[in-house]
């Protein structure tokens, strides 16, 4: 967090750039020549319809794919073929569209892998339970559970991630993923299989989480919590950046209608 | 939740310890170790039916001094870790006075320092000379040595002027035993080995080795394995248009080889214990009596024809019984006597042990043959 | 708290049977069952941490049993080197080969890596039966010295069953410390899902390196203990059959369990005792159990017992985790 | 001069062995492109093949032809069985207990073929003659003529069957996305089971017409089987040509190793060969290489 930030022309902070990425699988063109940026502090949305080179955007971001030529920034660092785990270290940190539960871990456990990154016993002073791990151990778990707590689930603490009601798998991701302490997040369709309830809960638990200053970028095909919660909408058609502006500018831009509707 | 597992062993233990015991009359108690299955069932197999064969046999003759045997068979797999388990169940659960087995080298070799410290008898029915020699206080063996084998067929090249041979041995024990011997004593017979190949136990196709062999100058080939080996070896010969004589060892003397080898067997000479030409043996040999006796009755327990591998067996539960005879039922015992055993004629040669001789045969326990119209005949 | 203090109590309640154990067994036939139970135990446990925690497979962990073996037996027998210090370097060589080799090797994954794993053990069993010169090859090699702590020499059942079973109880007892650390926990979570776990910062990658090699390194170790037990090893004891034998053990009593890999490997050491009535017909239910069991009951024995024993509890329903 | 005559009798001695480790591969390929399973039991449908053609031929006194049909018929059914019984009823299991299960399976099938036909290794007749042909001095069987031209024919066939044929098209779409496949009405199971049922026929079609050269018993399919996998692993997973290509490779580098380098270490190669090609590519030799990461 103390990464120096690249000031951006309009003066606030940009903590995330995409420049110029284009991804090509095979023959087909997943994404060509998408730029933006996300402002520290905010919660950005990537919209579009299905197809649209959303989660692949997010696999590239993430470390997952390579992309075939462009790059992205954290800060002032370029971050383009990092790996995953290096990503994580440095702050950027994901769910997953399908969660990605440690299913067979208690929800405890799978936060506490989250906080993986802030540990560092290795092999032997685990296995021999060194003083220094002991208290290390002690500490993840009180983090751990604190992140439970933030989350609303510290109830369910014990229970295998598995037998976990779906929606609450949701929130147990986005639990582990705020216990790597991130700088950014990135939410693959949060709300996806989510009732309203469970979706405006949804909706406050991500205007709190950008409160404690953890930047967010949102895939989501829910427009009305996208409209709700995001400060800046970035829109993909077809693997290029069709709009980027405000949930208003947005919804008032005719090419951006035009591609909503064509999909049906 | 520890007790319940460790209790669980425990009853299983406990389980495995009544099945050892039959309720009744003491009876002497023999403990065998074949390699019943896995690599090494050919020779474990016959092994322990004859076994068996000869204590019912035994036992429907009246026993030993009025005492039933009893015969307990352990399957080694060709396995050192099940044989060393499998050789401590035998002295220290079923309490076995004797031992006869294993079937292998490499599983013999594992049980001795058990036998030797617990002071039983082991009469091994294993080839490799290392089993007894050096000489092992209380371990025997029936198998004849490989150290017998070479010199007969060196001898018989002598005669055919032959000095250059090619060697294609199996990598196991068998193998490796026979191509330590051969390289061992080509020496004292003249000849010299200019081709050293192997081929693995469960090779199918053995064209390679046999290629490089018909591009050497080698005037004759000596293959040592067994089944189904040799009898790759033997169609490949034929096939690659190979005409240089073919020796193999007394590890393919079956009738199962003539069988594999199919054409390509006839002409292929090789030492053998004298149990596969026991109908051509002269009325006065001493074995004859032995061999044609087990070859009859294997035959009639078995459907097959016995061969010289189940004769091992033979010889041990014959050896060991005679030694309990002449001597009674204690490990000691049945050790002194067995060292004592004289002029013994078994199905694998005639056998006289001495303090310094624990293998107790001479070159004389083979006889050379070869393979004419599918069938055995003895070459001179 | 309590779980952690359950453990406590269910290890020490496990090492003071082990270490009273042969009190009544002294002079049997079943002490030297222990013994092999013991190393057994040893390798399900090394197998375990990567097979059931890190969820990578190996077929062909026989291989580094049988280095830990050679290693032992070829350096006391023809160098005439001390048996612990033999098995110190018997145990680095062992690590450092599956160190080199685990890093092509685990970025394969499942069948892939099955069969990787399979032709190394494949190669390395070629290597102990080629190189005869140093082996011994396939005859085997005889006539190594037994361990000695002093003057007292682990040559009878007694004294092997102490010294490996320490060793053994010592094995378990890190791991499970390690299967309840972070790197246990990072272990399981690369085994639930890969990618998650890497999108959580753990570095799939080195991590199952590393518990490659430690899980060699203990193999290796139980290979130079039973080198140094047996006195002779021979190659058909480190075979691919051998490297399924280990993992039906681990499976059988329940991947991801410490306990469970003692459960596996004591019941198929004491399993010939009850197929030799079958003879022949126990490759069979050999078969038939690995199939069995994966269909059925895929948390092994050991879960299966857990079950048994809750309901007898009559607290069915919430299970009460304590995976090790 | 001679020594170029021994090079030839090398060559055509791999190439003879490799396509036997083509048509064995095959069989991986199949089950794999289908269904992602890597068969650990295919090894002992080659066995089948060849002691079922021998139980034919030589206890029911069958003429050849029949005997090999129905060999062929009864190891399908053993297909079919195993893919009921073990592979279907496990629905998403992970690939760990696959091979678990697979494995087995071989086990099991090793041990009911032992305990049926007994431990003896048989010979089987040679389908026309046992005297070698002679070409520019190096022999070959007939046998190996048979092995070359099935090889060639169930290339063929694959090529139809995969690219013609209805439920053939259907399989290739369920290799290559099942979920998508089933959402287009195609009954992903029963692909499955044709998999199956194909893959133990040619298996154990291989198996009958390799008999004659390497003999049989109930633990031929271990090694055979492993050297085919390693054949269609070089080959990149392929049903076609690629395993060809992957066998005869892996034939001749075995026949040459064996020839210049050392006959013992002849298994070690293919295993090396197999490690390395996992290691640096393991999308096979012949296969383009796919740009996915992940």
């Amino acid at each position: 967090m103390n990464l120096p930030q690249a000031k951006s022309e309009k003066g606030a902070a940009a903590v995330l750039r995409i420049k110029n990425i284009t991804k090509i699988f095979g023959g087909l063109t997943a994404l060509e020549d998408v730029s933006f940026e996300v402002k520290d502090g905010s919660i950005t949305g990537v919209i579009g319809p299905n197809g649209a080179g959303k989660t692949t955007l997010f696999n590239i971001v993430t470390g997952l794919y390579s992309q075939t030529s462009g790059d992205v920034y954290l800060g002032d660092k370029n971050i383009s073929f990092f790996a995953p785990e290096t990503l994580a270290g440095m702050g950027i940190v994901r769910t997953f569209q399908n969660v990605e539960l440690f299913s067979e871990m208690t929800v405890l456990e799978n936060v506490m892998v989250g906080l993986h990154t802030k540990s560092k016993s290795g092999i032997i002073s685990c296995a021999f339970k060194l003083p220094s791990q002991i208290k290390e151990e002690k500490y993840i778990k009180e983090k751990a559970m604190h992140w439970l707590e933030f989350t609303g689930l510290a109830d369910h603490a014990d229970i295998e991630a598995a037998n976990l009601p779906f929606g609450k798998g949701r929130i147990l991701e986005i639990s582990r993923a705020l216990a790597v302490e991130p700088q950014v997040i990135l939410m693959d369709e949060p709300a996806a299989g989510l009732n309203s309830l469970e979706t405006s809960q949804l909706a406050m638990l991500i205007k709190r989480i950008r409160q404690s200053g953890i930047t967010i970028v949102l895939v989501e095909h829910d427009m009305e919590l996208v409209m709700n919660v995001c400060d800046s909408i970035v829109v993909l058609n077809l693997g290029k950046k069709l709009a980027e502006g405000t949930p208003r500018e947005i919804q008032e831009n005719q090419e951006v209608i035009a591609a909503y509707l064509g999909e049906g | 939740m520890f007790k319940k597992v460790f209790g669980g062993i425990l009853a299983m233990l406990f389980a495995g310890l009544m099945s050892g015991y039959v309720f009744a009359a003491p009876p002497i108690k023999i403990g065998a170790l074949f390699s019943v299955s896995g690599p090494a069932s050919f020779l474990g197999e016959p092994e322990r039916n004859t076994a068996k064969m000869m204590v019912d046999e035994i036992n429907k003759a009246g026993g030993v001094k009025g005492r039933q045997l009893e015969l307990i068979v352990i399957d080694t797999q060709g396995d050192a870790t099940k044989a060393v388990q499998g050789v401590n169940k035998l002295i220290k659960d079923d309490k076995v006075v004797a031992i006869m087995g294993p079937s292998i080298t490499g599983d013999t070799m594992a049980v001795i320092p058990v036998v030797e410290k617990a002071g039983i008898p082991l009469v091994s029915c294993a080839a490799g000379v290392k089993i007894t020699n050096p000489v092992k206080k209380w371990v025997f063996k029936t198998a004849q040595n490989d150290a017998l084998a070479v010199p007969k067929i060196f001898d018989h090249m002598k005669k055919q002027k032959i000095t250059k041979i090619a060697i294609v041995t199996v990598s196991d024990g068998f193998g490796s035993s026979g191509r330590e011997q051969l390289v061992l004593h080509a020496k004292e017979f003249g000849i010299q080995i200019i081709s050293d190949e192997t081929y693995g136990p469960k090779d199918t196709d053995m064209t390679a080795q046999m290629t490089k062999i018909r591009g050497s100058e080698a005037q004759a080939i000596v293959c040592w394995g067994t089944n189904p080996g040799p009898a790759v070896v033997a169609r490949n010969v034929k096939q690659l248009g190979i005409t240089l004589p073919l020796y193999m060892s007394h590890g393919v003397s079956s009738k199962k080889f003539i069988d594999l080898a199919g054409d390509a067997a006839e002409g292929i000479i090789l030492p053998s214990g004298r149990v596969i030409v026991a109908n051509q043996l002269p009325k006065n040999d001493p074995q004859k009596k032995s061999l044609t006796n087990y070859v009859e009755n294997y035959r009639k327990h078995y459907k097959v024809e016995g061969d010289h591998f189940g004769g091992h067996a033979w010889d041990a539960i014959m050896l060991i019984k005679e030694a309990i005879e002449r001597g009674g039922d204690s490990p000691a015992a049945i050790r002194d006597q067995l060292e004592k055993t004289e002029k013994f004629a078994g199905i694998g040669g005639t056998f006289s042990f001495s303090p310094s001789d624990h293998a107790g045969l001479t070159s004389d326990a083979f006889v050379l043959v070869k393979i004419k119209q599918k069938d055995w005949t003895l070459v001179q | 708290m309590t779980k952690e203090k359950r453990e406590i109590i269910i290890f020490s309640i496990f090492t003071l049977a082990v270490l009273i154990i042969p009190f009544f067994l002294r002079g049997s036939y079943y002490l030297n069952v222990l013994v092999f139970i013991g190393i057994n135990t040893l390798l399900a446990v090394a197998l375990n941490l990567l097979l059931g925690y890190a969820g990578q497979i190996s077929l062909g962990h026989a291989a580094f049993f049988g280095l830990g073996a050679y290693i032992s037996g070829v350096l006391t027998t023809r160098f005439g080197l001390d048996p612990w210090l033999v098995l110190v370097i018997a145990a680095a060589a062992s690590g450092s080969l599956a160190f080199i080799i685990g890093f092509p090797i685990l970025k394969l994954k499942g069948h892939y890596l099955a069969m990787a794993t399979l032709g190394l053990g494949i190669i390395m069993y070629i290597i102990f039966n080629e190189t005869v010169a140093v082996t011994g090859g396939p005859s085997g090699l005889s006539g190594i010295p037994n361990m000695h702590l002093g003057a007292l020499i682990f040559d009878n059942d007694m004294n092997n069953y102490y010294l490996i079973w320490i060793i053994t109880l010592i094995v378990m007892l890190l791991s499970i410390n390690l299967s309840q650390s972070r790197i246990g926990r990072a272990l399981r979570a690369i085994h639930n899902s890969e990618v998650a776990a890497r999108v959580m910062g753990v570095n799939a990658r080195i991590l199952k390196v590393q518990i490659f090699t430690v899980s060699a390194l203990i193999s290796a170790v139980a290979g130079s203990l039973y080198a140094h037990t047996m006195t002779f090893i021979s190659p058909a004891s480190f075979g691919f059959n051998f490297s399924v034998e280990l993992v039906t053990m681990v499976i059988i009593g329940g991947l991801g369990s410490i306990y469970g890999s003692f459960l596996g490997a004591a019941i198929l050491t004491v399993l010939p005792e009850f197929l030799r009535v079958l003879q022949d017909f126990d490759i069979i239910v050999y078969g038939l159990l690995l199939i069995i069991m994966t269909m059925y009951l895929p948390g092994g024995l050991i879960n299966g017992l857990q079950k048994i024993v809750e309901f007898a509890a009559g607290k069915v329903g919430k299970r009460g985790g304590s995976g090790a | 001069m001679d020594n170029s005559r021994q090079l030839f009798q090398y060559i055509l001695s791999g190439l003879s062995n490799g396509a036997i480790y083509a048509l064995i591969g095959f069989g991986f390929a199949i089950i794999h492109n289908a269904t992602g399973i890597i068969n650990f039991a295919q090894g002992e449908f080659v066995m089948l093949g060849g002691m079922f053609t021998l139980f034919f031929v030589a206890f029911l006194n069958l003429p050849l032809i029949p005997a090999i049909i129905l060999a062929i018929l009864v190891s399908t059914i053993v297909g079919i069985v195993f893919e009921r019984l073990a592979v279907r009823p496990l629905k998403n299991a992970k690939p760990l207990s696959i091979v678990i299960i697979t494995i087995g399976a071989s086990i099991l099938i090793r041990g009911i073929a032992m305990l049926v036909w007994g431990k003896d290794t048989h010979a089987v007749p040679a389908f026309s003659g046992s005297n070698p042909l002679y070409i520019v001095g190096a022999t070959i069987m007939p046998q190996h003529l048979w092995i070359f031209a099935i090889a060639v024919l169930i290339i063929i066939g694959n090529k139809i069957f995969f690219s013609y044929s209805i439920i053939g098209k259907a399989m290739r779409a369920c290799a290559y996305n099942a979920q998508a496949a089933s959402l287009v009405g195609i009954d992903v199971k029963t692909m499955v089971l044709f998999s199956f049922i194909i893959s133990s026929a040619i298996g154990s079609l291989a198996g009958i017409i390799i008999a004659p050269l390497t003999m049989t018993s109930y633990d031929v399919g271990i090694m055979l089987g492993l050297k085919g996998f390693c054949a269609v692993i070089i080959g990149g997973m392929s049903s076609g040509l690629g395993t060809v290509l992957g066998g005869l490779l892996l034939g001749l580098l075995e026949s040459l190793g064996a020839g210049y380098l050392s006959a013992s270490y002849k298994d070690a190669i293919a295993f090396i060969i197999l490690l390395l090609i996992l290691f640096i590519r393991p999308e096979g030799l012949f296969k383009k290489k796919e740009t996915e990461r992940v």
